[in-house]
């Protein structure tokens, strides 16, 4: 174990504890750390914006080949239009440009929604129903599943009788397979604070770990 | 009023239109209208940005010159800022620059931390909230608590029973995030998938036309 | 005030330190359990086996600082299988911006344990704005989607990216996200472009992707720290997520404790009600 | 102001400090070489980079007239970190090596030699200069270190050689096959791969025996110099460090033209960053491309079949330029037939002018005296010729033109691709039977004497009792092992389905005695497990889109498979190799260019024009014919095919499933949409959840304590939040009715502004306006966590008896219900957000599970649309639980082919 020589370890750790002393309750350390972050995160943007996008996207296609890219300044225009947002008075000039983006992006998705959210996943639900193998009749566990969770988030019918049961059983699944999200969500978090926690041992304190 | 109202939603309507049709179609045309049509879409984008840079800062000034709650506080923002363009002017934006020490060492750190308070919001709230209170939750406990030893190595270690060839938390585990839980989600995900096609369809049409703001 | 009752109005802190502890102590006093590889994560690893050194793997970071504990032992271990196995690599941020900042120097740093060489074995591109039309104008034109990397460099003058131009180029996508992203590459890449598509998802979001995992529109999945954990075993390189995998163990025990215990009060008061 | 201006300088000082100190590298001048036979338009720089110059980046610049330099391309270099080793190999000072200097052409590069001097020569050699060798390097020392003595570049190779004695000396696994150890009275259970261990090759033991040293690399054998050595990168004298790795780098410069005079730099960079650049400059160097003479194919082939007296020549390159092809600019062959005496190759008669893409062309019926000769030509008209080619003899059996061969335009493009295709469609079936746990047994047999041999043509097996003469290169055998039948067998088909897109194939079906599998992902691979030891029959078709099996002989397969034994019977595909040429003109041969070769494994080439630029469409007519390839080198030539114009299609059929999805979808929401505008009165069943709503505020009602109702973290255009808003409504009208408190803690500040509204038309509605506190309406912040934090304090403060949370929610709805369940309240949930819906089902009393929110907003809203909206979507819901239903009936029994119809991949 030996500490960390490096003067942006300590920065970083120290804005750690500042954080966690949120836990004890809200301070000015905690506040300042929040705003730091703000403020160098949109710092971190707008640099990013102008140097990849703006120079890269935009100025780099028009600056070398100005005669085939030339209809770029139109979105352009359109796109500082959305900046008439903030003039109550102009605002609706942005309506154009939030318009073709997006009609465009509704376009764009429709047909590939029904394809990779829709038929696909409908294609991979047809699945042949048999004991014989590993699988133990899991085809039908799933297919009983799916209808069942379905029938459940079907609003036409009351929840009576035969669609009553089916959908008491879809609710069941859901119930599993809201509890594996849980289970799932509980290792995020608290790979989380592991994450912050091997920072301060590996990083900070220089203990050996692997 | 047809150039404030009207023409908006006749250019989602034509742009939606298009764009679909332009998925089955592939002629020269259509992919020439697919090229460029990505190519302005970003160019909009891109300067579209700009308001969200100005609402910030003009958010963080309005603090600062009406003295309002915590104004202290935007002055540290607005400088992160400053700090951030004038160390990528003179230090470029490079690993070893001052700019990408800034963000990994400060910025990320801190966001990661304010994240990782969440754990122990998650074990309070195991301990004081979450409660058997009906059949279906007692289920999903369950299954949380199988897919909870399942994920970690420990399941396993406790599994003693695999030595009857019965399934371990691990083997349990992937049976539930395989089985069940992928006919639950398959079932949320088809009916996510129509949810936002009727959206879709209904942002085309000019029925939702939220997004258009007030008046 | 009787035992379940002050059970029940347990100080929070009290709580903060058990599972502090349940964190931090392992790390001390290891056990050495074995970590199984499920065959999601395993599904990858063969992929990335069995390229040549000619193929390369896109890798999107759609990823920001509060998810950077989970997914960059992934991002790590990914890249080092890679670059063991010399496929060339791609990396990007399509998705998010401020995975940027938490790419570029790991990648960097991995490069010089590996010596690799900038534009012959990786290439950076950072992020652009662009989101799905990015992705789709990959589709299309990879290069002039792009322009250039993330130094400024074209990708034309880059030996590495000047010889892809579409999906077809490409022979693996992973996207790493704590959000929907990689739903959003399969719409537009995979749909479109029949991409191979894995990701390396938080655990929050692995639930919920085995239904397009069973589906066959990711070839294979990484499930939060777990599954960085498998990649690392599989790699025979441990590092942060084999590192954790302890901490998780008893923490999560303590979790479930606390579950336990917090409905035995629960049931324990209403029942003296 | 002052202060600022004074801290940026000592900001700006502490950053240019670096560059002060830095020494810019001077890269080498570059080596420029012009290629030859390309009409001048290419040059190839070619300059070395030694390891332990510091750079991260060359730029290559040029210049027209000597002056104004334009920038050509970068080049990226790869970066190591410095490392300063101390390891014991470092240290050789006590080796003896010593290491000469002599002077080469370049002036910046030295040769060394490396050499050990004995007692007697050692003053000698110092006399000639030699320096002891102290040390040697494998990675690039820190800066510092570099700066101690003078750096020089040396040219050669070197390694470090300390050879481990017990890696020679170890057995090393191998391979062959049994059969060859059959002569040797060892009989194997099994027929294919058998694993051995040898012992290491002569040469490897003379390579240890010579000890530890300091090589060249000349001379010695790589394999072993990468096995037992380690590439020196500097050798380090008590005066010099001697750089001995470099990089070769090259950049093509293909933009040139000839007679012009080019002057080329190399910038290398040091740092570059958008203020603080240090970087190097190269001495310029300068040449004029010129444009020679083409290259003719020297080494021509002539295969002369005997039986029809027909030539085909084989066109082939002096390998020495055969890689440059690609930079040639030679445009057309003219082919000469003459009679042998004519050395000089100019009398000879035209027989014909083809593309100089061509790969082969056949002479019909020729005399035997005749022999040919090819004059090539170039783009400016430049021409050179071969010397006479005599033709060999062969005997040809001939491959057969493809049945039906074809052009097409091909479908759903976009207008830049044809197709050439042929039939028939073949199902080609091979098959492995396998254990499926095989038992591997290890017998030893070093008494036996036995070397693995290698040899040009494989391996073989010697039995070899002389040691003295042992042939180089063999290597002793001392174990086999093998794997001994288990059993229980595994039979793995492995086939192709040779199709083209015409013949509608969807996927192979296969039955094994009456067991039937369908592969209908078409893996390549079946699996049948439990296979017994006796003989099967195997069939197997192809299925159409339609259903039906596909009816020519050569796509069915009927097959006996031995399962008595392990064996192994691969695909039989013909070896066959088509050669694709397209022209513009069916009579003029010089027209057609080779674009492409497939195998014997395809029945379609796609045309791509991949000549052409991105985005631009081929105009005009194209002939094509195809030359099929024999493995005896016999060439067949087809028709000419055409003329075929490549068309844009109108419509995508790959894509007819989606468009048929799309197309129901738009209708069955036109109508639910179209009746709901009517007036149209929707049944939707009653959501349990607002019953519980109800339920909640009559409690709270007996309590007399208020309400909290959070709308979440999303914004106003969010499904979720919208129906919020509309259930907020309804909250609010039981509030004015049962006289209760309502406060509602906001995120955003538009939502707030809507609450407010909602809350008070609710209130004016149920006639008790007075009772609206707008003040109980109010904006928190838009921060996560303190948004938590702060709505958190109020349940606890006020003692809520119903909290609702209803809307989008992120990471901290645990904190919310954690709060809300600790205060006793009555806790009502509702999101869409499927992974925090978990903590509200277990954290609160009632919740509503993602879509029931929106059936519950359209349940209470009075807006039609909601319920149109929401009953398109049962409808549709209710056509994917029948393809459901259908579709796994259709997968139970056999019907794969209507499974198949959802199937939709992409383009």
């Amino acid at each position: 174990m030996h500490l960390s020589t490096d003067p942006w370890v300590w920065i970083a750790f120290f804005f750690t504890l500042s954080i966690f002393t949120f836990l004890w309750k809200d301070n000015f350390l905690y506040k300042l750390a929040e705003n730091v972050t703000v403020g160098i995160g949109m710092g971190f943007w707008i640099v990013l914006w102008w140097n990849q996008t703006v120079v890269g996207q935009f100025w780099t296609p028009l600056s070398t080949d100005f005669g085939s890219n030339f209809h770029l300044i139109i979105p352009a225009i359109m796109g500082l239009f959305m900046i008439t947002r903030i003039i109550p008075k102009y605002a609706w000039m942005s309506r154009y440009a939030l318009a073709f983006t997006i009609g465009s992006g509704a376009g764009f998705g429709l047909p590939r929604v029904i394809q990779g959210g829709v038929l696909q996943q409908l294609y991979a639900t047809l699945l042949p129903i048999n004991f014989t193998s590993v699988g133990l009749g899991y085809n039908l566990i799933i297919i009983i599943g799916t209808l069942s969770s379905l029938i459940y988030f079907f609003f036409s019918k009351e929840h009576k009788g035969a669609i009553g049961g089916v959908a008491k059983l879809g609710i069941w699944f859901l119930m599993i397979g809201f509890g594996a999200t849980f289970g799932y969500t509980v290792m995020a978090r608290l790979s989380l604070f592991i994450g912050r926690v091997l920072f301060i041992l590996k990083d900070v304190f220089g203990m050996h770990l692997f | 009023m047809f150039w404030k109202k009207q023409l908006p939603i006749i250019i989602v309507f034509l742009s939606g239109v298009i764009m679909t049709v332009q998925y089955f179609v592939p002629l020269h045309a259509s992919e020439f209208v697919f090229d460029n049509y990505i190519k302005w879409g970003i160019s909009i984008g891109i300067f579209a940005a700009i308001l969200g840079y100005f609402s910030f800062i003009r958010v963080h000034i309005m603090k600062i010159t009406k003295k309002a709650p915590n104004w202290g506080y935007s002055i540290v923002a607005l400088a992160g800022v400053v700090l951030m363009i004038v160390a990528a002017l003179i230090d470029g934006t490079d690993t070893n620059g001052y700019y990408m020490k800034f963000y990994l060492y400060i910025c990320a750190s801190i966001n990661a931390t304010v994240f990782s308070l969440l754990a122990f919001y998650i074990s309070s709230a195991a301990y004081r909230a979450f409660r058997a209170r009906s059949s279906q939750a007692v289920a999903l406990l369950l299954a949380a608590t199988i897919v909870m030893l399942g994920r970690v190595p420990i399941g396993d270690y406790f599994s003693f029973w695999t030595h009857w060839g019965l399934p371990s938390f691990y083997d349990m585990a992937q049976w539930i995030l395989n089985v069940p839980n992928m006919a639950a989600k398959r079932a949320i995900a088809l009916g996510v998938g129509l949810g936002s096609l009727l959206m879709t369809l209904k942002l085309i049409l000019g029925i939702e036309r939220t997004y258009l703001g007030g008046e | 005030m009787n035992f379940w009752e002050k059970l029940e109005k347990l100080d929070r802190r009290i709580i903060y330190i058990i599972i502090t502890l349940a964190v931090v102590l392992p790390f001390f006093f290891r056990m050495g359990l074995p970590i199984k590889i499920s065959p999601e994560t395993k599904a990858i690893y063969d992929y990335i086996q069995n390229l040549s050194p000619t193929d390369v793997v896109f890798i999107s970071g759609d990823y920001d600082p509060q998810v950077d504990a989970e997914l960059t032992p992934m991002f790590e271990a990914i890249v080092r299988h890679c670059f063991e196995r010399n496929v060339k690599i791609v990396v990007s941020n399509v998705y998010n911006p401020q995975g940027v900042g938490l790419v570029e120097p790991r990648l960097k740093k991995l490069a010089q344990e590996y010596k690799k060489v900038y534009g012959v074995d990786y290439v950076f591109l950072g992020w652009k704005y662009g989101y799905s039309l990015l992705i789709m104008g990959m589709g299309r034109d990879f290069k002039g989607t792009w322009q250039t990397d993330y130094y400024n460099t074209s990708l034309e003058d880059l030996p590495l990216t000047s010889k892809i131009n579409n999906y077809n180029d490409i022979a693996l996508v992973i996207s790493l996200t704590g959000s929907g992203a990689y739903v959003a590459w399969i719409y537009y890449a995979y749909v479109q472009f029949k991409a191979k598509i894995a990701a390396g998802i938080t655990a929050v979001m692995a639930a919920d992707s085995y239904p397009y995992l069973q589906a066959g529109q990711l070839i294979g999945l990484l499930g939060g720290l777990r599954g960085a954990a498998e990649y690392e075993q599989l790699i025979h390189h441990p590092s942060l997520g084999s590192a954790g995998m302890e901490a998780q163990s008893w923490s999560h025990i303590a979790i479930i404790l606390f579950i336990i215990l917090g409905n035995l009060g629960y049931f324990m008061s209403r029942k003296k009600k | 102001m002052k202060y600022f201006i004074f801290s940026v300088l000592i900001f700006s000082l502490i950053l240019g400090i670096p560059s002060f100190a830095q020494n810019p590298p001077k890269p080498l001048t570059p080596i420029i070489t012009d290629i030859s036979g390309d009409g001048g338009n290419n040059l190839i720089l070619k300059w070395k980079h030694f390891e332990t110059v510091p750079g991260i980046l060359y730029e290559i610049y040029r210049s027209e007239n000597g002056k104004d330099f334009e920038l050509l391309s970068p080049l990226q270099l790869k970066t190591m970190t410095p490392v300063w080793e101390t390891e014991k190999r470092n240290d050789v000072s006590n080796w003896g090596f010593y290491v000469i200097p002599q002077k080469s052409e370049d002036t910046r590069i030295i040769n060394i030699q490396i050499v050990k001097p004995t007692p007697d020569n050692l003053d000698s050699f110092v006399s000639l200069g030699a320096e002891k060798i102290v040390r040697v390097e494998f990675e690039v020392p820190p800066a510092k270190k570099l700066a101690e003595i003078p750096n020089q570049f040396a040219n050669g190779t070197f390694y470090q050689i300390i050879p481990d004695d017990e890696i020679a000396h170890r057995p090393q696994p191998s391979a062959s096959t049994a059969g060859l150890f059959k002569p040797f009275g060892i009989s194997l259970p099994v027929d294919g791969k058998v694993g051995l261990e040898v012992s290491a090759k002569n040469s490897e033991f003379e390579f240890v025996d010579k000890g530890k040293r300091i090589a060249s690399a000349e001379g010695e054998i790589p394999a072993l110099l990468a096995k037992y050595g380690k590439k020196i990168i500097s050798i380090v004298t008590e005066k010099t460090r001697y750089t001995v790795k470099y990089d070769d780098f090259a950049f093509p410069d293909r933009k040139t033209e000839p007679e012009k005079k080019y002057t080329y730099k190399l910038r290398l960079y040091q740092v570059k960053k958008p203020i603080k650049k240090v970087y190097g400059e190269s001495d310029t160097i300068s040449i004029i491309p010129k444009n020679e003479v083409p290259f003719a194919p020297t080494k021509t082939v002539a295969l002369l079949d005997t039986v029809s007296n027909n030539v085909v020549l084989h066109f082939a390159y002096d390998p020495s330029v055969a890689g440059l092809k690609s930079y040639f600019d030679d445009s057309i062959f003219v082919i000469y037939k003459t009679k042998i005496g004519d050395t000089l190759c100019e009398n000879g008669t035209k027989i014909n002018t083809i593309n100089s893409s061509w790969k082969f062309f056949t002479i019909d019926k020729i005399e035997l005296d005749d022999v040919f000769y090819v004059e090539v030509f170039d783009k400016s008209g430049l021409s050179a010729k071969t010397s006479l080619i005599e033709h060999t003899i062969a005997e040809f059996k001939e491959p057969p033109i493809p049945p039906n061969l074809r052009t097409v335009d091909y479908e759903n493009d976009e207008g830049k691709k044809i197709a050439v295709r042929w039939n028939p469609p073949t199902l080609a079936v091979g098959y492995n039977i396998d254990d499926v746990i095989p038992n591997t047994k290890v017998e030893d047999i070093s008494d036996k004497n036995l070397y693995l041999v290698h040899t040009e043509k494989g391996d073989t097996v010697m039995q070899i009792t002389d040691t003295t003469s042992i042939p180089d290169g063999a290597q002793k055998i001392s174990t086999l092992s093998y794997s001994i039948p288990g059993n229980q067998k595994v039979l793995k088909i492995e086939y192709n389905m040779i199709v083209n897109p015409d013949d509608d194939v969807l996927y192979p079906k296969f039955s094994l005695d009456e067991i039937n599998k369908v592969d209908i992902d078409v893996t390549g691979e079946i699996k049948f497990d439990d296979i017994e030891d006796k003989k099967y029959t195997l069939e197997g078709w192809m299925i159409s889109k339609t259903g039906g099996k596909l009816e020519n002989p050569e796509a069915r397969v009927e097959m006996t498979i031995d399962a008595t034994y392990i064996n192994n019977v691969p695909i039989d595909i013909p070896p066959y190799t088509y050669f694709i040429y397209r022209g513009t003109d069916a009579k003029d041969f010089s027209t057609f260019k080779f674009v492409g070769t497939v195998g014997a494994d395809s029945r379609e080439f796609v045309d791509g024009f991949t000549e052409l630029p991105k985005k631009v469409l081929p105009e005009g007519e194209f002939y094509y014919f195809v030359q099929v390839l024999g493995p005896d080198g016999s060439v067949k030539t087809s028709d000419i095919m055409g003329p075929i114009a490549p068309k844009g299609n109108l419509f995508n059929w790959n894509k007819v499933a989606v468009f048929l999805a799309t197309l129901i979808l738009v209708i069955a929401a036109l109508f639910f949409f179209y009746h709901a505008k009517k007036g149209k009165k929707f049944y939707i069943r009653p959501i349990a959840g607002v019953v519980h709503i109800d339920e909640a505020l009559g409690r709270a009602t007996e309590m007399g304590r208020p309400i909290i109702y959070v709308t979440g973290l999303g914004v106003i255009s969010e499904l979720a939040t919208l129906a919020s808003i509309t259930i907020l409504g309804r909250v609010a009208q039981k509030c004015a009715e049962y006289q209760n408190k309502l406060i509602l803690p906001c995120y955003d500040p538009i939502v707030m502004i809507v609450a407010q509204e909602t809350v008070k038309n609710a209130y004016s509605d149920e006639g008790r306006p007075d009772l609206y506190r707008e003040e109980n309406i109010y904006y928190i912040a838009a921060q996560q966590f303190a948004y938590a934090a702060a709505v958190s304090g109020l349940m606890i403060r006020e003692k809520s008896a119903a909290n609702f949370f209803i809307g989008k929610f992120f990471a901290e709805s645990l904190i919310l219900a954690e709060t809300g369940a600790s205060t006793g309240a009555i806790q009502v949930a509702g999101t869409d957000d499927m992974t925090q819906l978990p903590f509200f089902i277990t954290a609160c009393d009632y919740t509503i599970i993602g879509e029931e929110l929106y059936a519950a907003s359209a349940y209470l809203s009075d807006d039609p649309m909601q319920k149109g909206s929401l009953k398109a979507q049962d409808f549709l819901k209710l056509l994917e639980m029948i393809v459901i239903i259908g579709g796994t009936v259709a997968a139970t029994t056999g019907l794969w082919w209507i499974v198949h119809w959802f199937q939709v991949l992409g383009e």
